[in-house]
């Protein structure tokens, strides 16, 4: 089963990349952009088994080693089959 | 004033949590004259903690020689400046960022390197060389792997995106370290000595300017927390974590330089510890005037800032100028030039108070001066802990010689603590700026001062141990080590900075170690006549109780005077003759030997004799001076065994062997291993010998020939004779193997 | 016209916020090989009077997507993009190779190390593949150069397609290879494909690479490897027929023109 | 109106991250993770605008800076509102 672990930096959370990126997107002209913050994405093949085990292990996962507890926060979702 | 006095909400509880004592509360009751509202009470909180006020210290730190002839600026500022003559200045500082890193071992050691790079830099130098001391615990435990790869990661991460290049540092592992890692950064800049910038602020009337980036909720009481010990509680107590953001610093370093070559600013001080309070107030004390700021004006990253928050955030890459009235503008220019936030947020006052004003009321109200002034300094008690003659006895016939001397050669150069750091420093950029005469590997790095035929040598030592069994003694070693490299590089040892670890110093017995780790500095500082121009103190790196040992880094900045006559650290021909600048003694107390191969922290370091140190170094500096000695290399962790093993294998490529007889005298393993100070083991041309014997004659210091370099085999006396692959193979390996694999 | 002397050569080094390794190109232009360099502000648009530009090497508005990402849209490389379709000499290290190819001047990209850490490696061997180019004629085919590497992101990565037409006209300059000239995973630091350090363009006016020659000049630092390049390049300009002026294309410099 | 741009690394094109993650995991005893592939991730506030023209404006940003088409691919979610 296909999964995906998103993780962004905490609220509050200085994001450097963020910014940069959305200065570019201004200075190319995309005013649209409100607002910009930078995160990892991960895409997970999962060997099959029921989605409320998959969900605890991805949030297992994510909290040893896909994210930072300390600075960042994640989202889980689990593909429909 | 009634608008200062909702002072309700200041309970002995908040009190407490600021970390106050019952009695400093007493004191500010009595500078201000009436209660202090909550945003008053936070400024106290970081000004009087630990970190800012070295109020623990301080007595202590008075028994440093701090001047000298070349001293610009000791003590005092946000760094010490050397001349080094031909109309330059050096510009250097330590300082430890060791709780964040253990927090955040990759956003806490980048934003230590941050940290320093400031500090450098608002004094008007362009940072040109950074070094770091890292100590961590035992590498079995994943959780210190992580915290290695983290902490030199961010480093890297941080310095190499800045442009300064990181060319040396010290890396050690220790079961004290578990529960706290210390990072300590150095870095090193140059100016003309003539345009030295000062963090004063001068001038009534004057604008006060913000710049750099915008003001976030980070680190809120960063500075409180890197003045206690870490409990339980710590874990949720953590604020914001500091992110650092080296691009923002890079283009702040340049605006700021930009600025400095106009005559538009009058003083400037970096957002360090403690942020917008710290620089203003500490700009205003030496300047002996008020300031007054707007804190709607202060930049911000999110909404809903109170201005407490504003005045004890740490997010980082900030500076506070005062600039000359009339100038805004032209400074203005150049910060937006370089995209950064630029805004005056303020003026210099004739009334001696930091007036901090927010959406048009005053919010607080401080006389500059008795906070400063009347910040209390504490004669912690001391005591000689109970267990030290026990720890320092040793008795060397219950522990056997090993049978296979060329084994234990080969697990000590091969374990973590001894073999090759190139795993950490390859992942810095050692060659940046054009100046790296010789980088990360040796005994001191080689930075060259363009448009001059100098060179500056550098090198940062502690062997935490030796502090352990014997503060005074251990730290004085440190300072003669640091020399002594310096002096390898053929470099005259100038000055010092330090960056003081300790446990909690409420501890009697930690405070004794302080004191004596101070004295121990004090008098190698005062035996080389190498002032303390910068230091830094890193108290409470204490966890649960148990403290790190005694760990007071050391770096030295030592000056070439001509570039071009500089030795390698490593044999480098076939042929070349080996000889031992000093004596070998013997000597097994606080040996790597004993605690690595036997599980032994006992005994003393063997004694220091200042005659001999500073007649070895002189040799060493002029038989490299004259072109005589082609490598010099001196004995420190593993003793004269493992440091003739890094001459033949230490090298970037060739390796090449040696044969060496040493004088027998005491057991096998303490002539091989015991560590000793005041050894250089140099090797030049035999049609150099009596030249080299004249020298070291005439600077007063032993000098046997030993040997030979050549072959492929590493061969002491009847007692080691390896392959020199096989020697390689344990020291290149080493570090990444333990990192690997663990333990 | 064409410079007559080394001191009337003009080389422009660009200077993106972020830029570490300017200085660097800048010093040993000037002060080591004895040609005129002129900083370039990346704000600026126009690359007048200059025989050939650098794009040095750091980490160009911090680096903070991928590298090179952001430098590509400055107005400076529009004035880069120009001279280099006019002709001009484009030499890009490291970072500058990076913002090379995200620019489309080179193909491929640079990825994360295989390692996936910064690598420093003051003496990196790079095997010469061809010396009949204007950036290798003072070195020979098969010649080891040891010059400087340090970087994050040097994995250069291109479809096999581009792999081909980058081998079939002879674009790869430098290899990774170990000290006596062997190519091999071994040798190879970032995992690059074809263990690539360097390629140039089918046209030959615009080369990049992930080592430094300018970290390469001086002895006593880094050695002088890098000379071979720099010299190579200020032959070239000394021959060229003419100062690249952008709109007016003067006639291409051939990679294999007889030297 | 709330976007997300993911940026991954196109099939076929080396994923050195991806694999590292993917082997500590394995070695930390998460044996049900069959593959796994980082990217990035972007949250993006944009100004309201119908749906047809933020999607034509995402495509165009992902294009430009976003990801680099040469190694990478991106998807890309409107919330619902
Ligand atoms: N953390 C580090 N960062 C940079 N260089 C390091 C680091 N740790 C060790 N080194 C380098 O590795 C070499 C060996 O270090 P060390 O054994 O402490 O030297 P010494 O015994 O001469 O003081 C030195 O050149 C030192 O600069
Ligand atoms: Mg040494």
């Amino acid at each position: 089963m296909k999964a995906r672990v998103i993780v962004m930096p905490r609220e509050g959370v200085l994001d450097p990349q963020g910014k940069a990126i959305q200065n570019a997107l201004h200075s190319l002209g995309y005013d649209a952009v409100r607002d910009l913050r930078a995160g990892k994405c991960f895409e997970i093949d999962l060997a099959d088994m029921p989605r409320a085990k998959a969900e605890a292990l991805l949030h297992e996962m994510s909290e040893k080693l896909l994210a930072n507890p300390v600075i960042e926060s994640w989202k889980i979702t689990l593909e429909e089959e | 004033m009634t608008h200062l006095a909702s002072s309700s909400e200041i309970t002995p509880e908040v009190v407490a949590r600021h970390g106050l004592s019952p009695a400093e509360y007493e004191r500010i009751l009595q500078i201000l004259g009436r209660a202090p509202n909550l945003v008053e009470l936070g400024i106290f909180s970081v000004m009087w903690s630990e970190h800012c006020s070295y109020k623990s210290s301080r007595v202590h730190l008075r028994k440093f020689p701090t001047k000298g002839p070349r001293v610009l600026q000791g003590p005092g500022e946000n760094a010490g400046v050397l001349d080094i003559g031909d109309g330059f200045a050096v510009v250097f500082k330590m300082e430890s960022h060791n709780h964040p890193s253990f927090i955040e071992p990759y956003q806490g050691a980048a934003t230590g390197v941050g940290g320093i790079l400031r500090d450098v830099f608002t004094m008007g130098a362009r940072p040109i060389a950074s070094l770091d001391s890292l100590r961590f615990g035992r590498l079995d435990d994943p959780r210190q792997r992580h915290l290695v790869d983290g902490v030199v990661r961010g480093i890297g991460g941080y310095g190499n995106s800045f442009g300064c290049p990181t060319v040396g540092g010290e890396t050690a592992f220790h079961p004290c370290y578990d529960g706290n890692i210390l990072v300590n950064a150095f870095n090193l800049g140059l100016l003309r000595a003539d345009r030295i910038f000062r963090a004063v602020a001068a001038g009534v009337g004057n604008p006060v300017i913000y710049v750099g980036s915008r003001t976030g909720r980070d680190g809120i009481h960063g500075a409180t927390m890197a003045s206690e010990e870490f409990s339980e509680t710590s874990e949720e107590k953590r604020p914001t974590v500091q992110v650092g953001d080296p691009f923002t610093e890079k283009l702040l370093l340049e605006a700021c330089l930009e600025v400095m070559k106009g005559d538009l600013i009058v003083g400037i001080q970096d957002m360090g510890a403690a942020g917008l309070t710290s620089s203003s107030l500490e700009m205003a004390s030496r300047g002996g005037v008020g300031i007054e700021i707007d804190l709607s004006r202060v930049p911000l990253r999110e909404e809903g800032m109170t201005p407490y928050e504003i005045m004890l955030s740490e997010s980082q890459e900030r500076m506070l100028i005062v600039a000359r009235a009339g100038r805004e503008r032209d400074v203005e220019a150049i910060f937006r030039k370089w995209d950064l936030q630029v805004e005056v947020v303020g003026r210099v006052t004739d009334d001696g108070l930091l007036r901090l004003l927010h959406a048009g009321k005053v919010v607080g109200e401080i006389p500059v001066k008795p906070l400063a002034e009347e910040a209390p300094v504490y004669e912690r008690p001391m005591t000689r802990p109970a267990w030290q003659d026990e720890i320092q006895a040793l008795d060397p016939d219950g522990i056997p010689v090993p049978e296979d001397l060329g084994r234990t050669l080969v697990d000590l150069i091969g374990s973590p603590g001894l073999a090759s750091k190139a795993w950490v420093y390859r992942q810095y950029d050692s060659v940046v700026r054009s100046n790296t005469l010789e980088g990360p590997g040796g005994d001191a790095a080689v930075i060259r001062i363009k448009d001059t035929r100098k060179a500056i040598a550098l090198s940062v030592d502690c062997n935490h141990r030796y502090c352990y069994l014997d503060p005074r003694l251990g730290a004085a070693l440190a300072v003669a080590e640091a020399a002594r490299n310096v002096s390898c590089a053929g470099a005259l040892p100038l000055a010092i900075t330090d960056c003081l670890n300790f446990g909690n110093p409420e501890r009697p017995e930690i405070m004794w170690q302080f004191a004596e780790c101070v004295e121990g500095i004090a008098e190698a500082c005062r035996a080389l006549d190498t002032p303390v121009v910068s230091g830094n103190v890193s108290f409470y790196n204490e966890t649960k109780g148990r403290g790190i040992f005694p760990t007071p880094i050391v770096a030295m900045v030592g000056l070439i005077e001509d570039a071009t006559a500089f030795a390698a650290p490593f044999f480098r021909s076939e042929g070349d003759l080996v000889a031992l600048l000093g004596e070998a003694p013997g000597e097994l107390g606080a040996s790597e030997y004993l605690a690595a191969l036997h599980g032994i922290e006992r005994g003393r370091p063997a004694p220091l004799d200042w005659a001999r140190e500073k007649a070895v170094q002189a040799a060493c500096r002029a038989g490299i001076a004259a072109r005589l000695f082609r490598s010099a290399h001196d004995c420190a962790d593993g003793g004269f065994a493992v440091a003739l093993a890094e001459c033949c294998v230490g090298g970037p490529e060739a390796i090449i062997g040696a044969e060496v007889e040493l004088p027998r005298g005491s057991r096998a393993d303490a002539l091989l291993f015991g560590e000793a100070p005041s050894r250089i083991i140099v090797s030049f041309d035999p049609s150099d010998r009596e030249r080299a014997e004249r020298i070291a004659r005439e600077a007063g210091a032993p000098f046997e020939v030993i040997g030979r370099v050549g072959g492929d085999r590493l061969r002491i006396g009847d007692w080691i004779d390896l392959p020199i692959g096989e020697i390689r193979g344990a020291w290149r390996e080493g570090l990444s193997r333990a990192l690997r694999e663990g333990g | 016209m064409s410079p007559r002397s080394r001191e009337d050569v003009q080389v422009g080094v660009v200077v993106f916020p972020g830029s570490c390794d300017d200085h660097d190109a800048y010093h040993a232009l000037a002060h080591v090989l004895g040609v005129r360099a002129r900083f370039v502000w990346h704000k600026e648009e126009s690359l007048e009077g200059l025989d050939a530009v650098m794009l040095p090497g750091g980490f160009s508005y911090g680096d903070y997507l991928r590298c090179g990402a952001m430098a590509k849209f400055s107005p400076v490389m529009k004035a880069v993009r120009r001279f280099a379709e006019a002709g001009g000499y484009v030499l890009g290290t490291c970072n500058g190779f990076q913002i090379l190819c995200e620019s489309g001047l080179l193909p491929g990209a640079l990825i994360r190390n295989r390692s996936l850490r910064f690598l420093c490696e003051p003496r990196q061997a790079l095997r010469v593949e061809r010396s009949d180019t204007p950036w290798t004629s003072r070195t020979e085919k098969g010649r080891v150069l040891r010059i400087p590497i340090k970087h994050g992101e040097g994995c250069y990565y291109a479809d096999p397609a581009t792999l081909e037409a980058l081998q079939a006209k002879g674009q790869i300059l430098l290899r990774y290879s170990t000290p006596d000239g062997r190519v091999s995973e071994d040798a190879n630091p970032n995992g690059s494909l074809l263990h690539i350090a360097g390629i140039m363009n089918p046209r030959g006016n615009v080369f990049g690479l992930m080592p430094h020659p300018e970290h390469a000049v001086e002895p006593g630092l880094g050695g002088e490897d890098g000379r071979r390049i720099l010299d190579a390049l200020i032959d070239t300009l000394l021959a060229a027929p003419a100062r690249p002026t952008p709109g007016r294309a003067p006639q291409a410099a051939s990679p294999s023109a007889p030297r």
